[in-house]
């Protein structure tokens, strides 16, 4: 596959390549897949490796012409959760970079728009990371909320 | 301070869905616009994670209201890679059929909502009226109006009863004959073309750069559909065109990338889906329609990364699934058009618009607020 | 005069009134069911607006922003209602000898001038922005209107509406001002500034509610919108009329002692056929920019406007 | 009596110049009463029913061996009337309005005794000495404005205005040998149009009719605000009495058509008069500065009245002079309300302003009432004058000139919408301003009486004008106290305002019927979006009439910017050569004015 | 009934029948999509279903209207607009909730960021179960309404007015920030004043 070729590295997985690169890589790689075609920026993803300490990001790109998609992934340390950011090479990525900030607490550097983005007031933890208890949380979040308990004849 | 400020949406007429706009406007011109999303995020990712592989996909059609078929392929696609399942025939050609229905229903109400917001009222009440007989398809083959809940991994849920056909093709000859009159109302207005040309453009050297997919960049030129890119349930074996920019049909093309084409775009493709429909019905083998599963609840997929992406009506939708074996998903990551379209595009197109536009130039994109958030 | 005239002559007036109001609420219920019928539907009784109404009136709430604010109701109502009564209705003089065009001009500019006041007053940008766009229409619409006005006042050689509808009604249906060729062009023209004036698309720029969130009456509610809709409801009576009384003779077609109940049904089609036409032309347009809106007005209409002045100068001077 | 008035106008004006501001101001307050009491002396002695006053009731004034005659005539009554009520209200108004005494006082005087002057003189030397004083004091007073563009444009106009008048004087006095305004009649010919045509383009400038309203902006919007009430209210109007005195009291316009029979000049004067209207008005539509908004708006009212001087019925002149009589009052309440926004927020910008009527509801009231003025709203006088010149206009069927006038009424409506959201509604961004001084309250107020008086009874306004009107031989149109009749139509003030207020009712029981409540400004509509979580700015008066600005500038701009480089080049090179030329020394100034009038007699003698 | 709540039950009484007719026949509801049920809101406004034959209309603006619908799931971030529109609208107002989610939290039950009761959070005069509901539930909820309007019933916001504290108190846990002391005070003689008309 056209990308494996020009990094030089990555294996095939389901009809799409699946490239490992560390976090120097990252950048340069992307760039000189924007250079050869793969120009459309489809997604980046983030996995939560709970397990096995690390975050994956997944930066998703394909080529229109060479009808080719190209998984970057690069592992992060689930502790010093930082990642420079790739907002530069295409704008939607400062989108993603916001979202994945706010769901795992990754810090993207040189993203000036980590604002909150789709939860507003957000005290606690991300809510994505693997150690966030959803149930535990609406438990103690909604459930604790009592009814109105008032006359019946009331309201409904 | 010489700008005041506006709140497109939530709760404003002239917004998609259940989103924001924050407007600042001067005189009446848009000089900066910041889209604010999260009145939807129900957690679909965070919840997929703490289900079994088959509970999610009632799940995933939520993601896409007006369009949910897709999200069950999409996904139902993904789980199929990772299992390297190959489908039966039948089920491709009744995907196919749903899918294309779906993309009609959806065009259908993209346009009416589309003419509700340049202020001709009659169209939407057509179109949603006519998108109805569409769901009574849909009510039939698989119960439900909405929420289909019909393509799971492996097939569809139950083979297409005998004398559906008919009531589809029935249904396509009568839009067909509606489509016309659409024609008189919105798309040979005069008003419409005054409105609609050179407004909310999409500059065609960045639109592939910015994210921009399905007919609106189509619209700027390019003639990319998934569907042909990367055939997906029958559509290798269907003969169809795609519908991109200079050559609009019985339309005029003026500028690329406005909303005026992205429009027409959409209007033409409900002709090309209705062909695709026919040549479907035509062609549909008689099989087998699901593959035998194994136990729902002790299911598990290969490890692995699997990413499937469909064309929707409103741009490439993918899923991304990673799997470790288990009997859930590690992580399910859904690529929704309107993440670009309604956030980096729309702050950029609308900069520099005029209030009048920006609830024409929101509903030319086709913003779907859920699919952003999930 | 004596009081006894006075009193005939009050009650009268607030007969009218009152038929103004219903006229104008019961045609905005058929308006609704005719657009229902346009578009696929049953659509509402066509009492719906009078319930509308009541249920406005009797809001338990009534949000206002000040004084101000409720000017807007005050001046709406009164205003329009004054307007209504300095129009020949049905050939009926009520006041109208005691005004003319002008005057009625002016007149119907009191309420709209009132709601700019109570919608800019809420702070309300969407507000401000659609009294904006409200007064730019009207800069619009009233070029190609006083053109033809201006017509009509230099053929009959008067400015008295009254005097106008006299003159037209002379020898009924024949000496209506339309059924000469330069008035014919001029109608039209009028024609579309109604349609400015109503408020309809393509011209309903100034309430979009996609753009706007329906412009100056954002903020709005109970009692405050229920004015509203009753100035509506008249002031579709009022435009209509003045058109009517402007181009189609008053709806004067018969002269005798108990002609006025013809002319007066003659009248209320005349404004029926005027209303659901232009209630037709909405449902078949989308809305226009305000600044196309504007270049319509003054490029097309004005144009055609002053064709049938000129036409009416050359008739005049010879 | 008048020579008493002349001289404790003069000695006052010294003393205003060196006691303390408050002082200053009453004692100018109580001076400049004094000419209204003369007026009302006057009326009360000898009626208004005086047509033509002979030279026997003059009061002669020997000065450096020329007779100056001066004395009260229905026409100058009227404009009196109409002019010298402003100085009063601007002296209680400046009482708060000034922080310090720098001789604005004096100058007022001085220019109110000027005005006097202009409006008694009989003869063309005491009007143009009289005329010259005016312009110097109001020169000085633009002088205190610090602003070169006013100051220049003005000087450069006045100058050229003085020298236009003077030019035609001297034309007269040469062919007539009599300085004596009676003796005018005399004369035709070329040189007769040439002289009026000249004095006429002098008083226009002042009266700012649209070719050389250039210097209108600048002045109206950099000088203080009473002053430029008196400007625009007081003496635009003396322009207008000077085009009126020569046009229509001296039957000027009989000389100016005997000499050329196939042009209309008055027609043409309606013309200019309409052009202003219409473009001012649509310039003012675009404005952001308050004063500029107002200036242009001045321009295009003040248009009307030319465009019913030119159409020349007694109908129009009716109305033109019911237009300035409105004019002089709304105008001045406008501008004096807009010194009290700026008194209180220190703001011109409109788009800064915002929210201003529930903290200075008394303000926003009369200014309410002057905008109903301007707008021709028919529960203010300002209907009636409009309504006349409409009429007139349809009477004579100028077909050009009518829909011109009708769309610039319509566009007022924009403007004066643009003052009442940019300025009083909107959204509140000035916490600590209060109501204005109740002195400015007051004088505001004062300012909306006539306007309420003359709407109820608009017959008693053509009464005041009819010996006015009689003595230039112009019939009175038919009226009653509260109705005006024309061939075309009758305006019935009183139905109107009685029937306005039968509708109330029902519009009030609609009102009282349910109970409302007050919410704050922050419980607003913003699609859902609570205030607080975003505290936007919601005034949206900057660049208010965008889509109109659009589509209009391109049409506006050329002409205007052409116009407006060509008077800017010619500010520039003038003004480097009058700083030359006026140097400052009384001497010069006399050399000057003896050079042209030996070059205006050495023409005069070659031809 | 009633007769114990004092003076405000007392006033409902005396509420003419009249204008009861003409708000159940005449229910405007606010334009607001909050989650996935406004898509069959489209078909029932048009032509298919209909729902203007009853006089029902959808309004730009809370002020102009009275019925708001809760069209399934509220994450605390529309809860908090929810709320916000729901104060300026105009009493008497209704709330129609749809879909089993603002019921009990439906497939979103362990979700972090959607609400599970609606009605902890302000007053629902009627719930649509389903996921979602079909055109013709919607309708016959709408004439559900109608008759509780005409019996009286429907008078969630009189319940909203009578436990204000308690509904704010809710409200206030669920989005997350403390209210201090003062802020309390202001917002308590707010609602003194809302109580006054």
């Amino acid at each position: 596959m056209k990308s494996i070729e020009l990094l030089g590295k990555g294996e095939e997985m389901h009809g799409r390549a699946y490239i490992k690169l560390s976090a120097d890589e990252i950048e340069e790689s992307i760039k000189k897949l924007k250079e050869n075609g793969f120009n459309h920026f489809v997604m980046l993803s983030c996995v939560d490796w709970l397990d096995k300490g690390k975050f994956e990001l997944v930066y998703h790109m394909w080529n229109y012409e060479e009808k080719e998609h190209a998984m970057l992934s690069v592992d992060i340390d689930r502790n010093n959760d930082v990642m420079k950011s790739m907002s530069h090479l295409f704008p939607q990525i400062e989108t993603y970079e916001r979202e994945i900030h706010e769901m795992y607490g990754i810090k993207f550097e040189g993203n000036n728009r980590l604002t909150p983005f789709l939860l507003e007031n957000w005290p606690h933890d991300p809510p994505m990371r693997k150690d966030f208890d959803s149930k535990k949380f609406v438990k103690q979040m909604y459930e604790s909320i009592p009814f109105i308990e008032g006359d019946e004849n009331e309201g409904i | 301070m010489k700008e005041y400020e506006l709140f497109i949406g939530p709760q404003h007429p002239g917004i998609t869905g259940n989103m924001m706009y924050h407007l600042w406007v001067d005189g009446d011109t848009v000089t900066k616009a910041e889209c604010n999303v999260g009145y939807l995020h129900r957690g679909f990712e965070k919840l997929m994670e703490s289900r079994l592989w088959m509970q999610n996909i009632p799940l995933v059609c939520r993601i896409c209201v007006p369009e949910p078929d897709v999200n069950e392929a999409a996904y139902s696609m993904a789980v199929e890679q990772l299992m390297d399942w190959e489908i039966p025939d039948r089920a491709k050609y009744i995907r196919t059929i749903v899918l294309e229905l779906a993309r009609i229903a959806a065009y259908l109400m993209a346009i009416g909502s589309y003419a509700g917001s340049i202020g001709i009222y009659t169209l939407p009440q057509w179109s949603m009226g006519d998108r109805d007989y569409i769901l009574d398809i849909f009510e039939q083959l698989t119960g439900a109006r909405v929420y289909h809940i019909y393509i799971w991994p492996g097939g569809v849920r139950w083979d297409m009863p005998a004398d559906l056909p008919r009531l589809i093709e029935k249904t396509l000859n009568y839009i067909e004959e509606r489509l016309k009159l659409y024609d008189d109302v919105l798309f040979e207005n005069r008003v419409f073309f005054d409105r609609a040309i050179g407004v909310g453009k999409i500059p065609c050297n960045k639109a592939i750069e910015w994210g921009v997919t399905g007919p609106n960049l189509r619209a700027c030129g390019y003639g990319y559909d998934v569907r042909k890119l990367e055939p997906y349930a029958a559509y290798d074996e269907i003969d169809f065109d795609i519908v991109s920019y200079p050559d609009l049909g019985k339309f005029d093309a003026h500028e690329a990338g406005d909303v005026y084409t992205r429009m027409i775009i959409r209007r033409l493709e409900i002709e090309q889906s209705i062909a695709i429909i026919r040549q479907a019905l035509k062609k549909m083998p008689e099989s087998e329609h699901i593959l035998k599963h194994p136990n729902w609840l002790r299911w598990k997929v290969p490890e692995g990364y699997a990413f499937a992406r469909v064309e929707s009506s409103k741009g490439e939708f993918g899923y991304f699934v990673v799997s470790d074996g288990g009997l859930k998903p590690v992580r399910v990551h859904v690529r929704g058009p309107s993440y670009t379209h309604g956030i980096n595009v729309a702050e950029k197109l609308l900069q520099g618009a005029n209030i009048a536009d920006v609830s024409q130039i929101l509903f030319s994109l086709d913003i779907c607020p859920p699919d952003i958030e999930r | 005069m004596d009081m006894i005239g006075i009193a005939i002559k009050i009650t009268i007036l607030i007969a009218y009134a009152i038929i103004g109001t219903c006229t104008g609420l019961l045609f905005m219920g058929i308006g609704r069911k005719i657009v229902a019928r346009v578009h696929n539907r049953v659509g509402p009784p066509f009492y719906q607006n009078f319930i509308d109404v009541a249920k406005l009136l009797s809001k338990k709430t009534n949000i206002s922003h000040g004084w101000i604010f409720d000017l807007a109701l005050l001046f709406s109502i009164s205003g329009i209602l004054l307007t209504l009564l300095f129009l020949p209705i049905g050939g009926v003089q009520l006041l109208s000898t005691d005004g003319d065009a002008f005057l009625v001009l002016y007149l119907l500019a009191i309420p709209s001038l009132g709601f700019a006041l109570g919608a800019g007053a809420s702070g309300n940008p969407n507000a401000g922005v659609g009294v904006m766009r409200a007064l730019v229409m009207m800069l619009s619409y009233e070029l190609p209107f006083v053109i033809t006005l201006i017509a009509l006042m230099i053929y009959y050689d008067t400015t008295s509406l009254a005097t106008i509808v006299r003159m037209q009604s002379i020898n009924g249906i024949k000496s209506w001002a339309i059924t000469m060729p330069p008035f014919m062009i001029a109608a039209f023209a009028a024609d579309m500034a109604l349609q400015g004036m109503l408020m309809e698309q393509p011209f309903d720029i100034p309430v979009a509610p996609h753009e706007i969130a329906s412009g100056p009456m954002v903020e709005f509610g109970g009692k405050y919108l229920g004015s509203l809709m009753l100035y509506k409801a008249i002031a579709l009576v009022a435009e209509t009329t003045l058109f009517v009384d402007l181009f189609l003779g008053g709806g004067v077609v018969a002269h005798g002692n108990f002609a006025f109940v013809i002319n007066f049904i003659v009248w209320l089609a005349l404004i029926f056929l005027l209303f659901a036409l232009s209630i037709l032309i909405a449902a078949s347009f989308p809305r226009f920019r305000i600044e196309q809106a504007f270049g319509f007005y003054w490029k097309y209409e004005a144009i055609i406007a002053a064709i049938s002045l000129i036409w009416v100068y050359i008739m005049v001077i010879k | 009596m008048l020579d008493i008035i002349f001289a404790e106008l003069v000695v006052a004006a010294i003393i205003t110049f060196f006691v303390r501001e408050k002082l200053a101001a009453i004692i100018a307050f109580f001076i400049s009463l004094l000419p209204l009491l003369a007026l009302l002396d006057w009326a009360s002695n000898y009626g208004f029913a005086i047509i033509n006053l002979g030279i026997e009731n003059h009061m002669k004034i020997y000065l450096a061996g020329v007779t100056l005659h001066l004395a009260i005539t229905p026409l100058s009554w009227f404009f009196a009337l109409m002019i010298l009520p402003l100085f009063p209200v601007i002296m209680l108004y400046s009482y708060s309005f000034f922080k310090e005494n720098d001789g604005f006082f004096a100058l007022m005087l001085l220019s109110l005794f000027a005005t006097f002057g202009i409006l008694l003189s009989r003869d063309m030397l005491s009007l143009f000495l009289f005329w010259e004083m005016m312009s110097w004091s109001s020169f000085l007073l633009v002088y205190r404005s610090k602003d070169k563009n006013a100051i220049m444009s003005y000087l450069i106009f006045s100058v050229f205005a003085a020298f236009a008048i003077l030019f035609g004087i001297i034309i007269l006095w040469h062919e007539n040998s009599s300085l004596l305004l009676s003796d005018i009649l005399n004369i035709s010919g070329k040189l007769g149009f040439v002289a009026i045509a000249s004095i006429i383009t002098g008083f226009a400038v002042k009266a700012v009719i649209m070719p050389l309203h250039a210097w209108a902006p600048f002045v109206y919007s950099k000088c203080d605000e009473p002053f430029v009430a008196f400007l625009s209210g007081g003496l635009s109007k003396l322009g207008y009495y000077g085009i009126f005195l020569f046009l229509f009291s001296l039957k000027g316009v009989d000389i100016l058509q005997n000499y050329m029979t196939n042009v209309s000049w008055n027609y043409l004067l309606a013309v200019f008069g309409a052009l202003s209207a219409f473009f001012a008005t649509l310039i003012a539509i675009l404005q952001d500065d308050l004063r500029k908004l107002l200036a242009y708006s001045s321009i295009g009212q003040l248009g009307y009245i030319a465009i019913g001087f030119g159409i020349g019925t007694p109908l129009a002149i009716t109305g033109a002079l019911f237009q300035a009589f409105n004019h002089a009052f709304f105008k001045a309440i406008l501008f004096l309300a807009a010194g009290i926004v700026a008194y209180r927020t220190g703001k011109w910008k409109i788009s800064e302003l915002g929210g201003l009527a529930y903290k200075m509801p008394f303000t926003f009231m009369a200014t309410l009432f002057a905008i109903f003025a301007l707008a021709a709203i028919p529960i203010t006088s300002g209907f009636a004058s409009k309504w006349l010149l409409y009429e007139a206009a349809i009477q004579q069927k100028y077909v050009f000139i009518a829909p011109i006038m009708l769309i610039a009424g319509v566009g007022a409506f924009l403007y004066s919408f643009r003052i009442l959201y940019g300025v009083f509604l909107g959204e509140n961004r000035h916490d600590s301003v209060e109501e204005a001084p109740k002195s400015m309250i007051a004088a505001l107020f004062i300012l909306v009486l006539p306007l309420i008086i003359f709407v109820v009874f608009p017959g008693y306004m053509l009464d005041l004008m009819k010996p006015a009107l009689q003595a230039a031989g112009i019939e009175s149109i038919a009226h009653t106290k509260f109705a005006i009749e024309t061939s075309l139509a009758k305006y019935n003030s009183i139905a109107v305002l009685i029937t306005l207020m039968v509708a109330m009712i029902p519009a009030f029981v609609i009102y009282k019927a349910r109970k409302h409540r007050v919410t704050s400004f922050e419980d607003n509509y913003l699609a859902g979006e609570p205030y607080e979580l975003h505290k936007p700015a919601m005034h949206a008066a900057n660049n208010y009439y965008k889509p109109l600005k659009k589509v209009l500038l391109p049409y506006l701009e050329p002409g205007a910017t052409y116009y407006f480089e060509k008077i800017y080049n010619g500010i520039k090179c003038v003004s480097n050569a009058v700083r030359r030329i006026y140097t400052g020394y009384v001497q010069d100034y006399a050399i000057y004015v003896v050079l042209f009038l030996l070059f205006v007699m050495g023409w005069l003698i070659w031809i | 009934m009633g007769l114990h709540n004092g003076d405000k039950m007392m006033r409902y009484e005396e509420w003419s029948k009249l204008a009861r007719k003409a708000s159940k026949r005449s229910l405007w509801m606010v334009h607001f999509c909050t989650g996935c049920g406004a898509i069959e809101m489209p078909p029932v406004m048009t032509s298919r279903y209909d729902m203007e034959r009853f006089g029902i209309a959808p309004m730009a603006t809370p002020r102009q209207a009275d019925v708001l619908l809760i069209t399934g799931y509220l994450t605390v971030k529309t809860l908090r607009r929810v709320i916000q529109v729901y104060e300026q609208m105009q009493s008497p107002k209704y709330v129609i909730a749809f879909g089993s989610c603002t019921i009990n939290g439906g497939m979103y039950w362990d979700s972090y960021n959607t609400i599970k009761h609606l009605e902890k959070y302000i007053p629902v005069d009627l719930y649509i179960a389903g996921c979602m509901p079909r055109p013709e539930g919607i309708i016959n909820a709408f004439l559900e309404l109608m008759k509780l309007i005409d019996e009286g019933k429907a008078r969630g916001w009189e319940r909203y007015q009578k436990y204000y504290d308690k509904y704010k108190e809710n409200q206030r846990r669920v989005f997350n920030f403390e209210v201090k002391e003062e802020e309390k005070e202001e917002k308590e003689q707010k609602r003194e004043k809302n109580e006054e008309h």
